[in-house]
């Protein structure tokens, strides 16, 4: 791997920029590999990685019926943060969280990893228990977040309005000041040319469309677009996608994928400074590096496969946007797109065995699985090579929704008296 | 006043009404029906931006939307100053103020500049390689830098004065496009008398007609057809026609967003009227005539200012009449910049044209023009430009077959018109999910497969001859409309076919060429290739990788060279390659017009109470929940919140205190089945509920945990006054429906909400009966006659009432129902009806203060989603003989009936009564652990309690039940304070008040 | 002394003004009896009204009406001096026959809206084809108006006159949302 | 938004109505009987098919009736309305391969 730095981007650019090679390979799959995952997201790219680095299982391919990144990964409003409640969770966003912190470093690539705070407005006293209710859990646990007054909310963030004309006045927030954003599409060329520098074949325009299980039942491989690719673990990390795939091995999944959709605006310089999240009247923002303004919306009522919502969920987003920063009404659309994300019953990912042999999944995330990125990788590249899971994955089954032991942050935070 | 470049005639602009707006501060002047780019051109300016990255001089490139450098930001007067419009599209008016954006000090001398010399670092993702060292540096010094160097224009800092408006439309047809194509299917749907709507972005109906002098349509000129059409489709009912107005997004079964821009372009706004107003379009067809876009060409510093679109030339000449330039150079790969090339020419302009195709590929156009006395070069390739702020010269060479160059010249010039060919405006037919095919002969994406009920035609669909536009239209038109009609059309024949040409041959070191794709964000051939070399190959990761499309102009100009670079490299097809999926919008749109009229009162509405004017005038402090707007206190001079709520609490407990409980929601449950269907509903039993009595009912989803709670009536053996939470009315009668209509078809009951025709007025304290008793008729108030939890029917001050006596407050008490219209009159007749037993209004918080004195919960509150009736002490409340219930079966599942472990509701008692607990704070067991501490639960309610006069607070903790009288501790803002375990009930804990 | 202290006439939530700009009267309506009919089967008639109409149909005339909005639900207007009269003739007109019959005269809040451009105006929230093919007169439904739920009906008769009822509270927003309206289909 | 054939009032915006999920999954009729598993199923196990989808729609600003339907999660469009209680007609086969 050729190393990125700044001596090597300057003698490049006295040759033209013509010594750079690929970032990764595009290999022909092989016949048999340790561990096939399922999934060129950041998640399974990050898997990957983490399989070669920490484990040394090299002999991996990813398995991508696109191109990289080119799922939830590259649509998504890229907010990082670990300020959840229950403990189960803010371990593994912490997790991730930490990964995060020093992740262009351990990639020598760039991820943008933004720490400029992430500020979640309270509209309601039922918002300022809950939110408090955070803050005090995440100070036990070890996680920043403090709570602002809603004068300390508009001088974290300037263009807030938190007159008492709105609709629904802000009363507070909870600022977690280590949370942020990165570059999306970064962090899976890192982890893809990290990973594929020690050896991992990452396979793009190869469609799984079978799992092959032996007489026992245990899984074998994966059939492809490209062939049969025999594997000793399987690792489906398909996002939306992952009742299809898991279907081809027998297993139903408490899973409904939906679209969610975010829009950009046209850029403008620096006026928006950190990331702001209101869950009360359903506003996500923050301004990416490049000056759009980036927006989340909410998914739509229905399943579908389709990456496309109805402009009613666009307009209502805009509604909360425009009502809480109304000088940004002039401003424009760029660009919406949808994701297809996929929604566990309490909304927290699953995470590790499966009822058939040798074929393990992580899936789930809904609406914020981004964050989770590197710790989901981690532990997930953890589980895949003992087979066993990782502390931190441990609470995170499918077996949950047998025994009722459910991770229900969204429960938690939501319920309006 | 001078405008040095304008035509002495010719356009569509308006001599008679000259128009002065200002650039950066000078005036400008030009003519009604101007674009602020054409008023700049005839003023001689083409320099009006610098670019994104390199802060390179851009000029205007295009007449149109697809423009990616002319942009500007407008300012209309306080309030409605707006970044990056595209100057091409900006009606130019009189009073407007526009400036040019991203440079410093100023567009003339720019210190951005600077970048343009460091070009061989910049580029594409040379900030993934870089920025990493020291680390911290990313957030306080790398980052700021590149925000600060990023964005365009600056956004608006003042609220928006103007209206936006929202309008939803249905039609048989709709057609987007108003060009010759567009018009022909307006024309032919318009017959068939179904509702059309024909859109078009431009401020004039006509397309390609406004700005094509010499073409003639069924034998007469072309401006004469246009005129006849527009009037023929103005006269019919059945027909909107709508200018201005861009179709920008497609949606799923045939929903087409339309941006209308109602008065920008108006000197004078009246103040009241929207400034754009959004179409929500639901079409039964559509019909796509958008046009196409024309390529720029590819070639070495083809971003200088003077540097056009040929067509683009053709429209400023024809349609506002202006020389964009005096001497010209038109470089093309294809025949129709020869039609600007002789408009030019017959402008007295002199021309010359570079044709890179070989003379023997080219047509007859060659010939007219040397004819018309052009010099033709053809076979010849552009290797650069001269000039800096303004093209002074195209510098030339010929090329061979075998892609050679021979030796250069410079053609001197001050404006170029560049044609590489044309890209036909799939944008909609994309987002619609139709299916592109790659059509070899016009080296273009063009519609295939619908995916919705939609036909493209005209240019957009790769036909450009004039009369087959009109032809093709026509027919789709009709067959949008159900008709099988056609005809033909006679037109002057259109020049068209070109040579696909990725970038143009050039002679020069390949590394140092800078060759712009997307002239927005900066992005060279050279860029493009990088990335396919560092492996980046389907088009959406050079797209990402280089920003290449990613632009204000979302890469209109730029996709189809970017593309066929890529395949180029990588030696494929391109439809190999891939196209990129368009997506919504087609121009960019404000949110002010998305968001329409939903802003300010009407953002969400504030639903209110009959009460809620009195309370207002009665000094009360209002909280949100849900939609309703609640009284939360009623502050008395002086008093803060927690003065008034102790005297409030005070008030209750020892005379009388009125509150309006009118937002909880009410259900009526009618029918034969209803005590039946209210088993299945509830945990509680209902079976034998005496008519007249009331009981708290107890509500779960099918997984066990708390749904709602309320205290139910029955009013008859087949008829139950139910109550809900205020947030969960709707929730609990959506519940009940999914039940009742589709698991349980079979049961006879009706459901119907009666939330808001019972206003309810609650009175608890000692006093409350004397305080009604002189106001009811028709019902026995004593306490053997009405008992605690008992409803019965009559009159207050001559209104119906469903009279309840029950208690959210442990004290003897009322909730007085009234039909709600009659419930002022009726709450100020029992105001003063106990004036003289002290009776105080009181609101949310002291009601939250009393009942958590009495350890009532509130779902929300001590519930989460997470909690069952046993964790809230509350499984005394399941009927012990029923079989089934909604949320029973999950009661038993492992977790749940678990001995050990589930969270609990007990009471708190601080050591020192003085410390109220922060609501949420967190609970341990030992508070020296280790972080990450092992926590037990949470406090959910904490108030300082004047009757108990202390503070008191409710919690969920683990195996809480099994703790009482040990010592806990509690988060606080600064650490942990300590607090005891109690029963959750701090005040009479006998209950014997509310059976007073 | 009881008489004195209640107030006969029923507080409106917006008053009983008149608003008339571009050219479409928004008259909140009067006060009014109405009921929710609950029914299994469409059969014969109520209190003079039919039942077995189309579904998202209105019969009757503007003072006593009956709107069939489901398969099983109608909503009834009458003038407030009736509201007794037709509760016992609904009740004695279906005998045995269970059903719900509900008060919601103080629910529900009436708007009219008419003139040419009405049912323009009432686009500017309801998503529903208000064409003369798709609502002719004599057509009614449960609709969406913006952010609120809405009884829209189209009163029998030539011209354009709209009834939107909407419940109590959201009234303010409704009628709010609808004098905006008549500003936004105002030309510039 | 989708348009959406309500069986008692025509073609209405989809804002009207509310999407109940998976069509076909009867309650149990006791379900103090079911296993752990069994129980865990019909509570939280989703077909979540990628092509046709049998689904309930409530027209709840509307008539307020449920429904089912048929719609294909990859085009999304809708190819059977049919009644509470009843079976479709037509396959289960996706229509698109997208």
């Amino acid at each position: 791997m050729r190393r990125f730095s700044l001596t090597s981007l300057l003698s490049e650019s006295m040759r033209g920029h013509t010594g750079w090679g690929r970032q990764w390979r595009a290999p022909e799959p092989k016949p048999r590999y340790d561990v096939v995952i399922v999934g060129g997201g950041g998640h399974g790219l990050a898997t990957a990685y983490y399989l070669a680095t920490v484990h040394g299982i090299t002999n991996v391919a990813v398995l991508e019926k696109g191109w990289i990144g080119g799922g939830n990964t590259g649509r998504n409003t890229t907010i990082i943060r670990s300020n959840y409640l229950y403990d189960e969770s803010a371990g593994l966003y912490e997790h991730a969280l930490k990964l995060w912190e020093g992740l262009s470093q351990e990639l020598n690539y760039n991820v943008m990893f933004s720490q400029r705070g992430v500020l979640m407005l309270a509209h309601n006293i039922h918002d300022v228990q809950s939110f408090k209710r955070h803050v005090y859990a995440n100070r036990l646990n070890g996680i920043d977040n403090e709570w602002l007054s809603k004068e300390e909310c508009k001088e974290f963030c300037p263009p807030l309005d938190i007159g008492g004309g709105l609709r629904y006045p802000v009363l507070g927030g909870a600022l977690q000041r280590r949370a942020g954003t990165a570059r999306h599409d970064a962090v899976a060329w890192g982890y893809a040319r990290g990973a594929d520098a020690r050896g991992v074949d990452i396979i793009q325009n190869c469609e799984v469309t079978g799992i092959r299980r032996d007489a026992s039942g245990k899984a074998v491989g994966v059939e492809t677009s490209r062939g049969f690719i025999g594997a000793g673990r399987i690792g489906v990390v398909a996002a939306g996608h992952t009742s299809t795939v898991m279907s081809m091995a027998g297993v139903s999944m408490p899973l409904e994928s939906y679209p969610l959709q975010a829009l950009v605006s046209e850029p403008v310089k620096p006026v928006f400074p950190c990331v702001v999240m209101s869950n009360a009247v359903h506003a996500y923002i923050s301004q990416s590096d490049k000056g759009e303004l980036v927006i989340g919306a909410g998914t739509d009522q229905y399943t579908s496969y389709s990456q496309q919502g109805g402009l009613h969920i666009t307009t209502h987003t805009l509604d909360a946007i425009c009502e809480l920063f109304p000088q940004f009404t002039r401003m424009r659309m760029l660009r919406s797109w949808g994701g297809i994300v996929d929604v566990t019953p309490d909304r927290s990912p699953i995470i590790g065995k499966t009822p058939v042999q040798n074929l393990f999944v992580n899936c789930g995330w809904g609406t914020g699985g981004f964050k989770a990125t590197p710790g989901s990788g981690h532990v997930f590249a953890h589980t895949l090579a003992t087979g066993e899971p990782h502390t931190i994955n441990a609470p995170f089954t499918l077996d949950r929704f047998r025994t009722g032991r459910l991770i229900d942050e969204a429960a938690a935070a939501a319920v309006a008296h | 006043m001078a405008q040095p470049f304008r035509l002495s005639r010719g356009g569509r602009i308006d001599r008679s009404r000259p128009i002065v707006f200002e650039f950066n501060g000078k005036p400008i002047h030009g003519y009604q029906g101007d674009t602020v780019a054409s008023a700049l051109i005839a003023n001689g300016i083409h320099h009006v931006g610098r670019s994104f990255k390199y802060h390179r001089p851009r000029g205007i490139l295009s007449h149109g939307p697809d423009e990616p450098s002319a942009l500007l930001s407008v300012d209309r007067g306080p309030g409605r100053v707006d970044p990056n419009n595209r100057a091409s599209v900006v009606e130019a008016r009189s009073g407007l103020r526009t400036h040019s954006q991203n440079h410093w000090p100023s567009l003339e001398y720019d210190i951005g500049a600077v970048n343009d010399l460091l070009s061989p670092v910049f580029v594409a993702g040379f900030y993934y390689k870089t920025f990493m060292w020291p680390r911290k540096f990313w957030d306080k010094v790398y980052e700021p830098f590149i925000r600060a160097a990023a964005g365009l224009g600056k956004a608006p800092t003042q609220a928006d004065p103007d209206r936006y408006a929202n309008r939803h439309a249905h039609c048989d047809v709709l057609i987007v496009g108003a060009g010759p194509a567009g018009l022909a299917a307006a024309l032919a749907a318009a017959k068939t008398g179904k509702r059309v709507i024909l859109a078009d972005e431009g401020p004039e109906p006509g397309g390609s007609l406004l700005h094509d002098p010499n073409a003639e349509i069924d034998g007469r000129p072309a401006a004469s057809w246009l005129e006849e059409t527009l009037a023929d489709l103005d006269g019919r009912e059945n027909v909107i026609l709508l200018s201005r107005t861009t179709a920008f997004g497609y949606y799923n079964h045939n929903h087409v967003a339309l941006a209308e821009r109602v008065t920008d372009h108006l000197p004078t706004a009246s103040g009241q009227a929207p400034r754009e107003r959004l179409w929500q379009v639901r079409a039964g067809e559509v019909v796509l005539a958008g046009g196409a876009h024309e390529r720029p060409l590819v070639f070495a510093d083809n971003d200088r200012p003077g540097i056009l679109l040929a067509e683009s030339v053709r429209v400023f000449l024809n349609r506002y009449g202006v020389a964009p330039g005096r001497t010209l150079v038109f470089a093309t790969s294809g025949a129709s910049a020869y039609t600007a090339a002789l408009e030019a020419k017959q402008a007295g302009l002199a021309v010359t044209i570079v044709d890179l195709r070989l003379e023997a590929d080219c047509g007859p156009e060659v010939a007219r023009l040397r004819q018309a006395g052009c010099e033709v070069l053809t076979g010849h390739t552009v290797v650069g430009s001269k000039g800096r702020k303004r093209v002074t010269g195209l510098i030339v060479a010929p090329v061979g077959s075998d892609g050679r160059c021979g030796g250069r010249r410079v053609l001197p010039c001050d404006a170029v018109g560049m044609s590489g060919g044309w890209t036909p405006a799939v944008h909609l037919f994309s987002q619609s999910r139709g299916k592109l095919r790659y059509d070899d002969r016009l080296d273009a994406f063009v519609p295939n497969i619908s995916a919705q009920s939609e036909r493209s035609a005209g240019a957009s669909k790769g036909t450009y001859d004039l009369a087959d536009c009109l032809a093709e239209g026509f027919a789709a038109g009709a067959a949008a409309a159900g008709s099988d009609e056609r005809r033909t059309f006679s037109a002057t024949p259109t020049l068209t076919g070109f040579q696909p040409v990725r970038v143009m041959p050039t002679d020069d070191d390949p590394k140092k060429v800078r060759a712009f794709i997307d002239f927005q964000n900066d992005v060279t051939a050279k860029d493009i290739k990088l990335a396919v070399r560092e492996g980046f190959q389907s088009i959406e990761h050079v797209k990402r990788y280089t920003t290449t499309g990613m632009a204000t102009d979302q890469g209109k100009t730029s996709n189809m060279n970017a593309l066929g670079i890529v395949a180029g490299q990588l030696d494929k097809p391109l439809p190999a390659v891939g196209t990129t999926t368009f997506r919504p919008p087609y121009t960019p749109v404000t949110f002010g017009a998305l968001v329409g009229p939903a802003r300010h009162a009407l953002f969400d509405p504030i639903r209110t109470t009959p009460i809620h004017g009195w309370a207002q005038s009665h000094g009360a402090t209002f909280e949100n929940v849900a939609l309703w707007r609640r009284a939360w206190y009623f502050p008395k001079p002086g008093e803060d919140l927690h003065a008034a709520v102790a005297r409030e609490c005070k008030a209750v407990r020892e005379h009388v205190g009125i509150f309006d409980a009118s937002t909880l929601g009410k259900i009526e449950v009618v029918g034969p089945d209803a005590a039946e269907f209210m088993n299945r509903m509830y945990v509680n039993p209902w079976a034998k509920l005496a008519n007249g009595r009331c009981r708290y009912g107890l509500m779960l989803k099918e997984d066990g945990y708390i749904l709602d709670d309320g205290v139910v009536a029955r009013v008859s053996d087949t008829c139950f006054h139910v109550t809900t939470t205020t947030g969960g009315a709707a929730r609990v009668l959506a519940h009940m429906e999914d039940y009742l209509q589709t698991e349980w078809p079979d049961l006879q009951v009706f459901l119907t909400s009666t939330t808001e025709q019972w206003a309810v007025i609650a009175l608890q304290g000692p006093k409350a009966r004397q305080v009604i008793e002189p106001l009811v008729e028709g019902i026995d108030l004593s306490p053997q006659a009405f008992p605690h939890m008992a409803m019965r029917t009559g009159t207050i001050c001559g209104v119906p009432t469903r009279l309840f006596r029950v208690s959210f407050t442990g004290e003897l008490g009322f909730e007085i129902n009234v039909p709600t219209d009659h419930a002022l009159a009726v709450w100020e007749a029992i105001f003063a009806a106990g004036q003289p037993h002290g009776i105080t209004p009181y609101g949310t918080e002291t009601m939250h203060v009393l009942r958590a004195e009495k350890g009532y919960i509130i779902v929300g509150q001590e519930t989460d989603g997470t909690v069952t009736p046993d964790d809230v002490g509350l499984a005394g409340m399941i009927a012990k003989t029923k079989t089934d219930f909604v949320g029973k079966r999950s009661l038993a599942r492992p977790d749940v009936i678990a001995t050990t472990g589930r969270k609990q509701l007990i009471g708190l008692i601080t050591e020192d009564p003085k410390t109220v607990l922060d609501e949420g704070a967190q609970i341990v067991a030992d508070p020296n652990q280790p972080i990450p501490m092992r926590m037990l639960g949470h406090v959910t309610s904490s108030y300082w309690s004047p009757n108990c006069n202390r503070s008191i607070a409710l919690a969920l903790v683990a195996d809480g039940r099994s703790l009482m009288g040990r010592t806990l501790h509690i988060t606080t803002p600064d650490g942990f304070t300590r607090a005891t375990v109690s029963e959750p009930v701090f005040f009479d804990t006998t209950g014997e008040r509310v059976n007073a | 002394m009881l008489e004195v202290r209640y107030r006969t006439a029923r507080a409106l939530p917006l008053g009983r003004a008149e608003a008339r700009p571009s050219g479409v009267a928004i008259r909140p309506a009067d006060a009014e009896a109405r009921f929710v009919l609950r029914v299994r089967s469409a059969e014969g008639e109520v209190a003079g009204l039919p039942l077995d109409r189309p579904i998202n149909t209105v019969s009757g005339d503007d003072r006593r009406w009956i709107a069939r909005l489901g398969p099983d639900e109608w909503l009834i207007g009458a003038p407030e001096s009736e509201a007794d009269l037709v509760a016992n003739s609904v009740a004695s007109d279906l005998g045995t026959r269970a059903h719900s019959l509900v008060d919601v005269s103080h629910r529900n809040v009436g708007i009219d809206v008419e003139g040419l451009r009405a049912a323009e105006l009432l686009n500017a929230g309801c998503p529903l084809d208000l064409g003369e093919t798709a609502f002719p007169a004599g057509r009614a439904t449960r609709t969406l108006l913006g952010k609120a739920e809405i009884v829209l009906i189209r009163r029998a008769g030539p011209g354009a006159r709209y009834r939107v009822e909407c419940w109590r509270s959201f009234a303010t927003y409704v009628h709010g949302f609808l004098k905006e309206a008549a500003f936004g289909i105002g030309e510039g | 938004m989708l348009l959406i054939a309500c069986p008692h009032c025509g073609n209405r915006p989809e804002t009207e109505f509310r999407c109940g999920g998976q069509a076909h999954i009867a309650r149990p009729e006791a379900p103090s009987a079911q296993s752990d598993e069994a129980w865990a199923e019909y509570l939280f196990v989703r077909k979540n098919p990628r092509g046709v989808h049998a689904e309930r729609w409530c027209h709840v600003h509307g008539c307020g009736r449920w429904f089912n339907a048929l719609r294909d999660t990859v085009s999304d469009r809708f190819i059977e309305i049919y009644p509470m209680g009843a079976q479709p007609i037509s396959e289960l086969q996706s229509e698109a391969r997208a």
